[in-house]
């Protein structure tokens, strides 16, 4: 046996080392290979587009894109001066802020009454996730409709209600928050379908030991659900947020970022001023502020949010 | 539960269905309706006439703008489930210097707003010559940092032995991925091809952009051009073409909103 | 300190079939009673119709004295430990263990008494600010009995709280509660599929099959007096041994046609039908001249301090016996063994009851007074 | 409607039966886009070398911006319908071929043509589009409103003094809900610059861009005020009704008694007559009282040639457009839709004459454009950000409705186009 | 059949720490052969690294007589069942069976051969259409157990592949497992935390505590003859009882000044400081004049067969004496016991090393021929 050892001894460290070098090497190949197609579309169709639109954000560009003349930081120190950009920021916000709690609280009600045990809970449950199936385009049209002051039903509604006719989509004070209502029932859908699965992998057990100690509703819900929910909600309020700051359809269907720009949100006026005005470089300029704005928001959210999620 | 609770619970979940579906019913009945109906803003058509449906499909080719989603769709959820299952595969399966470092890079191409790319993505397209073609519509969707993360947590409750057994039975890497990962992962690739199908159908800003001809457009666009078309002057018909746009995958919904609904939660959160 | 009292309890989740029927049993104040059963037989349903987590289907429900069919959970002024634990996991152990206390109008100061005070006796005070996570099996368990604890109700009822522990922790948290039950004087209600636990523990078990009662009474008693095949298999490791056979007279004829004889049995039983039945322990190396069978043995386990032996008996049926020590005994050998007569069990043929327990011989094994000095 | 589900791709320059394929955008919609497919579809029929194809694109600026993104590409269509104030894009772009090449071949004889019109969309002598559907602003209202309301329906209000008051006869209030309007503008840029021009006031500097690059809007003039002043005004006064920026809703509100006045463009006029359930009368667009009346400018749009395509598609297009021109189908699609012929012996049709007979508010709408004198006013200007221009008078007309000052809003709007005038320039 | 040597083999997962160190042993062909040990000392690891499955990180490790440190897990020609059976969900047991034959290069009919053959020696025949999750635990086993071996390779590894059952499949599955071996005459590789499985299957068995081995050799010698206080503890059910002493002359004196004299031991033993060893069956009731010494019970377990009384002894160290049958003790009771001295192991106090085993008698439980006819 001793002989064996002494062999090896001398030996081993050098096969060794190459056996193990080429195992390293054959395993990075394979994963790069799986990895091929997937790095291959986000390379051309992510990262090289985001590296260009940095690049472009520094330029003047002609009708077609192609940069023009270096500016270095004038279009961004165009933007941050520009009454226009920022109120599509301030719009942004305002959008962000009116969809993105409203769209989680009301889907989390939904979810909560959807989870009971009743009969018949499962239409229910289709009905409440059945905007997830309706397309951007589709509700807006909708919308659109119901928002007609002449022959909508919101003003309908409204009138039931004794007050005069709303100029939903025309009213600057109104546009916005039209638009955001008819998201946040576009968006209810699927927040509703992820609340509701996390509402179902809550253990039931610690639902019954609360009923056993008889504590109520409400601070079962404080002190239970929320908390328990809170890997979820933190997964749907960040997914919210970053779809908010990307929201297109419903403004180019039902406002095209008017009356007074006051939904012209920055996804809407890169989107004009990349077709529409031909200023590629002040929409590029503002895809990178998105950008960042997006990056901020999403930071700034596991950094403050995260502490509080619990993580079984 | 005592029957207060029920009875108030059953209140709420009608009271809140109605305003959810409300919509959509309203969208229904007026797809129904006749022009002067529309104009006089009732709820509810007198007599049911498909009349709105003949003139939508009169109008727009409809049918071959559904037929071109459902190429689109299908194609990028294929695309979708093989790129991203593979991509995963290799996240979870394969050991190799870097993995973690590149799993963050995917993951945050998430936070990357597809708006900020547009630009150069259609220029792009325009270059590789894909402009009013399938390939334009499909090909830059095919990698979805989302589908990769979902399949990859799906994949990770592989247990490793499943993995370890084909390897002493000498069984190649791909096979094991083709015959056990997939089968074995059924479930999350139905949700994220339920998914996947969802979203792409009812894409709007890209398909606007890069179809200029009826070849390949997609319904949604046809909906819009409908819309620019037809709007105040005949709601019914739109409301028809919107009918017809939400049939397909309400119905996809419907079906899978089970599966949906666990697959989805499973894959995002843990 | 509450009497239990369940009536004519039955229970049905579909409306179609009973999973539990027919459930008379008494349970008395301050006792630990024990109820176990193969799973699946309705103790967990049974526990969670106590507790009020699970309406009652037909049948009177009695806490205290008062009938509790219709109560909500938290009128019935009762702890739960539930097999998982049930632990907040967001919560610190203290969180968890004080959270039913707030709705009992309890103050802020009493609370964290009580806590300490349960932290105390079950070893917790040093954890009191983890999380769950941080827990190993044995501490998270006895987080679980704290707050059961801590609500100082008088019935405590517990689903199998140690299925998940291994062998070792479990032997200690088994003698944990019951010290704990005893201190405090609770009513418990202890479900468990695990037959020491159910020997060890309680004062009184019920054994469940199928939704029906089995047996009540004391651990000993059961072991001693089987009702049925099922307690007799189900009580006792290795399963008590049995097999089918004709009794004519006094002569007992297996279906190998092997006999033993039952000279000195004094009971006249009608039955011919009867089914065997022996603890493996009771099957013995024959002496000169006391063979009762010779067989051919098929497997030999040698354990260390005991050694068993399968052999096969009747038609295809193994018995094993039970030896102490090691025996240097091979596969394909045949060894004469010996049953002692009053060792035997019979039980009816067809519906499985008891007509003749062994006699138990439990005097030879009380220590005279005077040994103990 | 169209019925066009043909599905073939529109790459190959030949279809199946060996036609010359022209893949045709336009953004006509409703009755318009019937009466173009009907020409198509009769073009089509009438000879076997060129198979047009329209497209609809949607709005002109979604089509533009559509086109934009595929210029010089394979994908471009071989006829492009654009906007009059889209032209000078068109010509800066350098993605399209000048029609006046095929007409200098053939020698075609372009005097035919109605100078006022052809003159729009020739720059520096260069023929670069051909017109095709040209209207003007006009006048619109309810006469059995007017009747209702004690005015003469034959009178319409021809200054902006008697339009404030006809609008007050005409607005009708139940309790706090106004049932009717007296009148509205869409808030689209056209009829601002046409109201400005009607006055004799510049839109742009350098002559409206006509005499070089325009460097500076020149719209913050008397002209310009007078029309936010008159928005202003008849807002504040509760008989102006705000429509949004849909043509349709518009059109909707007009038909429903919502409004008893608005102004469209000569390319409704038929549409609304056919459709509305009491008497339409058309009219002149107003003028302040104090100035003169210039007229109006051509509006609608032409039909462009992409450049560096095969030259047997630019051929098939340029035969198409000469069939589009002449009189017998400008006749008809005069009469169709209210669009001016460009081809004024169209006029002389007897489809004209009859249709005139009974629908003499066709007329107007010509007799309107004879009428105007030529000057830089009204010749339109020329600004290759027009689009970006328009919305940015779009937003100056919406905050007159939100209380700002018009002094103020036509300010904001000029420094805006300042800057992308400037922009555009280097 | 082949033998397996293991060479000075260590493993490092994290180039720190070793998990198992200084491994020598050599499996022979056709041997049973068990590794046990406590949960983490490292038994998955040394199978896997027999596997391929992990890498060798120093020694060298032959299989048959080739060096295999870096063969690719299948040039290895052994076959693995692991714990939870790592069956394809998706696929039915005829296709589990057969999935990892096709790279064999085996045809189509000789794999449908072996698999009908092993399906029938594991009484599967009939449940070929099944998915695994129509099979009860044990069924999924004996497929687990038949893919390996349809592979008729000449080594089988088996990672605790019973410990997810319940006690009484358990008992069975031991004994198939052995069986099949036998009649295949694979050599086998088997890790369990089980001892009873450990007693009863293996030829030779392994005990590994921290990485290290403790102890090599037949069960039986190993029951009788620990190496040191780890191995006497974790070999046996309850483990031996353990108590610090000090030796002087013939005098055995605990902590708590308890004495038991050892004047027949003919061992002269050098050490002072001793661990004394006795296992629960061997601490008897003691007959009058032997008494050992009296102890005050403070736990009684009767558990039917047997009865476990608990007691203290030394410095708070707790014993337990195992008794036949059901005694009626109470706690608090003082009884007097006696140990044999015959009985007694010592172990050194500082390195757990065993310096005298208890005599065996297993002479006395030898069944003489005459008895066995
Ligand atoms: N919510 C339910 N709906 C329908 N059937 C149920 C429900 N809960 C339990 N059952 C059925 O009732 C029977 C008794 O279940 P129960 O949970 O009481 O068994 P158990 O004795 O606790 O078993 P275990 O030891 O496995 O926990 C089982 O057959 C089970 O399938
Ligand atoms: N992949 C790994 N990376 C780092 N450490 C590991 C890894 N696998 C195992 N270990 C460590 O190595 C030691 C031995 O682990 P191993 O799995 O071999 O134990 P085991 O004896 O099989 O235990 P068990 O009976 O619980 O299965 C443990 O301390 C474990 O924490
Ligand atoms: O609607 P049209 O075709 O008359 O065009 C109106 C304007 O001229 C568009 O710029
Ligand atoms: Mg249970
Ligand atoms: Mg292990």
């Amino acid at each position: 046996m001793s002989q064996v050892k002494h062999a090896s001894t001398n030996s081993v460290p050098i096969v060794e080392e190459k056996e193990i070098k080429k195992q390293k090497w054959s395993n990075l190949m394979a994963g790069l290979l799986y990895l091929l197609p997937s790095l291959a579309l986000f390379g051309l169709f992510l990262f090289y587009p985001m590296i260009r639109t940095m690049y472009l954000s520094f330029f003047r560009t002609d009708t077609q894109g192609v940069p023009l003349r270096f500016v270095g930081l004038e279009n961004f120190s165009y933007l941050l001066t520009s009454p226009n950009f920022l109120q599509s920021v301030k719009s942004t916000m305002l959008f962000v802020l009116y969809t993105v709690p409203l769209s989680v609280i009301l889907a989390l009600f939904l979810a909560l009454i959807a989870n009971e045990k009743l009969k018949g809970i499962g239409i229910f449950r289709t009905m409440f996730s059945s905007t997830m199936g309706m397309s951007v385009a589709a509700s807006s049209v909708i919308w659109m409709f119901m928002y007609n002051p002449a022959i909508g039903v919101m003003n309908k509604l409204v009138n039931l209600f004794g007050l005069a006719d709303v100029q939903w989509l025309l009213d600057p004070k109104f546009a916005l928050l039209s638009v955001a209502l008819s998201t946040i029932w576009m968006n209810i859908g699927f927040t509703f379908l992820i609340l509701l699965g996390g509402l179902q992998n809550i253990d039931e057990h610690l639902y019954e030991n609360a009923q056993i100690a008889g504590v109520s509703y409400w601070y079962q819900l404080r002190k239970i659900t929320v908390p328990m929910l809170s890997p979820t909600l933190f997964f749907i309020v960040t997914v919210s947020f970053i779809n908010a700051f990307q929201t297109f359809g419903q403004i180019d269907i039902l406002t095209k970022g008017g009356p007074i720009d006051s939904t012209n949100v920055i996804v809407y006026s890169i989107y004009k001023d990349a077709f529409i005005n031909y200023n590629v470089g002040s929409a590029s300029a503002q895809a990178v502020l998105l950008f960042f704005c997006i990056l901020i928001v999403t930071v700034l959210q596991f950094k403050l949010g995260e502490r509080k999620v619990h993580y079984q | 539960m005592s029957m207060i609770r029920k009875s108030i619970l059953y209140l709420l979940l009608v009271v809140s269905a109605v305003i959810m579906m409300f919509p959509i019913v309203y969208a229904f009945m007026i797809s129904f309706m006749s022009g002067s109906e529309v104009l006089q803003g009732r709820l509810w058509p007198e007599n049911f006439t498909f009349d709105n449906y003949k003139a939508a499909f009169e109008k727009v080719p409809l049918f071959h703008y559904l037929f071109n989603s459902f190429v689109v769709s299908i194609s990028v959820m294929a695309g979708q489930l093989l790129v991203s299952s593979l991509a995963a595969f290799a996240f979870v399966f394969i050991s190799f210097k870097g993995r973690d470092a590149l799993f963050f890079l995917f993951i945050s191409t998430m936070m990357i707003p597809w708006e900020a790319t547009m630009v150069p993505n259609f220029l792009t397209v325009q270059k590789l010559d894909w402009l009013n073609t399938y390939l334009g519509l499909t090909i830059p969707f095919f990698a979805l940092a989302f589908g990769t993360f979902l399949l990859r947590q799906q994949f990770k409750t592989i247990p490793k032995e499943l993995y370890e057994a084909s390897q002493i039975a000498g069984i190649s890497r791909f096979r094991f991925f083709w015959n056990v990962v997939l089968p074995v992962s059924k479930t999350s690739l139905v949700t994220l091809g339920v998914y996947s199908f969802l979203t792409t159908w009812n894409m709007y800003l890209w398909p606007l952009l890069v179809t200029n001809t009826e070849n390949v457009r997609t319904v949604q666009i046809g909906l819009k051009q409908m819309q620019t078309q037809e709007i105040s002057t005949e709601w019914g018909v739109v409301m028809a073409a919107v009918v017809v746009v939400i049939i397909p995958t309400l119905l996809l919904l419907f079906l899978g909103q089970k599966r949906l609904q666990k697959g989805l939660t499973q894959g995002a959160i843990k | 300190m509450k009497r239990v009292e369940l009536i004519n309890i039955g229970k049905s989740y579909d409306q179609k079939t009973n999973v539990i029927e027919n459930i008379n049993v008494s349970i008395e104040p301050g006792e630990f009673f024990v109820l176990v059963g193969p799973s699946g037989c309705g103790k967990s349903t049974m526990l969670r119709m106590i507790a009020g987590l699970e309406s009652v289907t037909s049948g009177d429900l009695l806490i205290g004295d008062t009938k509790a069919n219709h109560l909500q959970p938290s009128q019935r002024h009762l702890s739960m430990v539930f097999q998982n634990y049930a632990l907040y996991p967001h919560l610190t152990v203290e969180q968890n263990i004080m959270f039913g206390l707030y709705t009992k109008k309890i103050q802020k100061p009493e609370q964290k008494k009580r806590c300490v005070e349960a932290a105390e006796m079950l070893g917790l005070q040093t954890l009191l600010k983890r999380k769950p996570r941080e827990l190993s099996g044995g501490q998270r368990q006895r987080v679980a009995l704290a707050r059961a604890i801590v609500t100082q109700a008088p019935i405590c009822l517990m689903d199998e709280p140690l299925s998940n522990l291994d062998a070792k922790l479990r032997a200690k948290m088994r003698s944990e509660i019951r010290q704990i039950q005893r201190k405090l004087g609770i009513t418990m209600i202890y479900v468990t599929h695990d037959q020491t636990e159910a020997m060890t523990m309680a004062d009184r078990m019920m054994i469940l099959n199928g939704g029906h009662i089995q047996q009540v009474g004391k651990p000993l008693d059961i072991y001693n007096k089987p009702a049925n095949t099922f307690v007799a298999s189900f009580i006792g490791a290795p399963p008590m041994n049995l097999a089918d056979a004709r009794l004519k007279g006094q002569l007992l004829t297996f279906e190998d046609q092997r006999t033993l004889s039952l000279n000195s049995f004094d009971t006249n039983l009608s039955k011919q039908e009867v089914t065997v039945g022996v603890r493996p322990e009771n099957i013995q190396l024959a002496q000169e001249n006391e063979t009762s069978f010779i067989v051919e043995v098929e497997n030999v386990e040698v354990l260390g301090t005991e050694t068993l032996i399968t052999f096969a008996i009747g038609n295809n049926q193994q018995w094993l016996a039970k030896w102490n020590g090691q025996w240097n005994i091979n596969v394909g050998d045949r060894v004469p063994i010996y049953i002692d007569q009053k060792d035997l069990f019979l039980f009816d043929k067809h519906d499985g009851h008891c007509l003749h327990a062994a006699s138990t011989v439990s005097s030879e094994h009380v220590i005279s007074k005077e040994v103990l000095a | 409607g169209s019925n066009n589900t043909n599905t073939e791709g529109d790459s190959g320059s030949s279809t199946e039966s060996g036609k010359t394929e022209v893949v045709f955008w336009h953004s006509m919609s409703g009755d318009l886009e019937k009466a173009l497919n009907e020409m198509v579809a009769d073009y089509n029929e009438s000879q076997d070398e060129v198979e047009v194809k329209p497209v609809f694109q949607g709005t002109y600026e979604e089509a533009l911006t559509k086109f934009n993104t595929v210029a010089g590409t394979k994908d471009a269509p071989t006829i492009m319908q654009t906007f009059e104030v889209g032209t000078k894009y068109m010509v800066d772009s350098g993605k399209v071929q000048p029609v006046q090449k095929f007409i200098d071949e053939e020698n075609y004889d372009t005097s035919q043509w109605e100078e006022n019109i052809s003159n729009y969309y020739a720059v520096d002598g260069e023929q670069y589009s051909m017109p095709f559907n040209s209207s003007t602003p006009v006048l619109i209202y309810n006469k059995d409103a007017f009747k209702e309301a004690g005015l003469d329906p034959e009178k319409a209000p021809r200054t902006y003094d008697e339009l404030q008051e006809a609008a007050k006869k005409l607005t009708k209030k139940e309790g706090k809900k106004t049932s009717q309007y007296g009148f509205s503008i869409l808030n689209y840029g056209w009829f601002f610059e046409e109201l400005v021009a009607a006055q004799g006031g510049l839109f742009v500097d350098n002559e409206n861009g006509r005499k070089g690059n325009a460097e500076k809007a020149a719209f913050n003039s008397k002209e310009g005020l007078s029309v936010f002043n008159l928005i202003n005004d008849m807002y504040k006064e509760g008989t102006f009704y705000n429509t949004g920026q849909n043509w349709d809703d518009m059109r909707a509100a007009f038909q429903s008694n919502k409004v008893a006045m608005f102004l469209d463009s000569s390319a409704g006029v038929k549409s609304v007559i056919d459709n509305a359930p009491f008497e339409v009368g058309v009219s002149y667009l107003p003028v302040p009282k104090e100035a003169d009346r210039e007229g109006v400018i051509i509006g609608g749009a032409s039909l462009w040639m992409a450049k560096g395509i095969e030259e047997e598609k630019q051929k098939a297009a340029w035969e198409f457009m000469k069939y589009l021109s002449t009189p017998e189908v400008q006749a008809e699609w005069h009469v169709k839709t209210g669009y001016f012929a460009i081809n004024p012996a169209a006029y002389e049709q007897d489809i004209v004459k009859e249709q005139w007979e009974k629908y003499p508010q066709l007329k107007v709408t010509v007799d309107q454009l004879s009428e105007t004198k030529s000057s830089p006013a009204t010749q339109g200007a020329l600004i290759s950000v027009f689009p970006e221009a328009r919305q940015k008078i779009v937003t100056g007309m919406e905050s007159i409705y939100q209380g700002v000052k018009p002094k103020e809003a036509l300010k904001r709007a000029e420094e805006e186009i300042n800057r992308a005038l400037e922009i555009a320039n280097q």
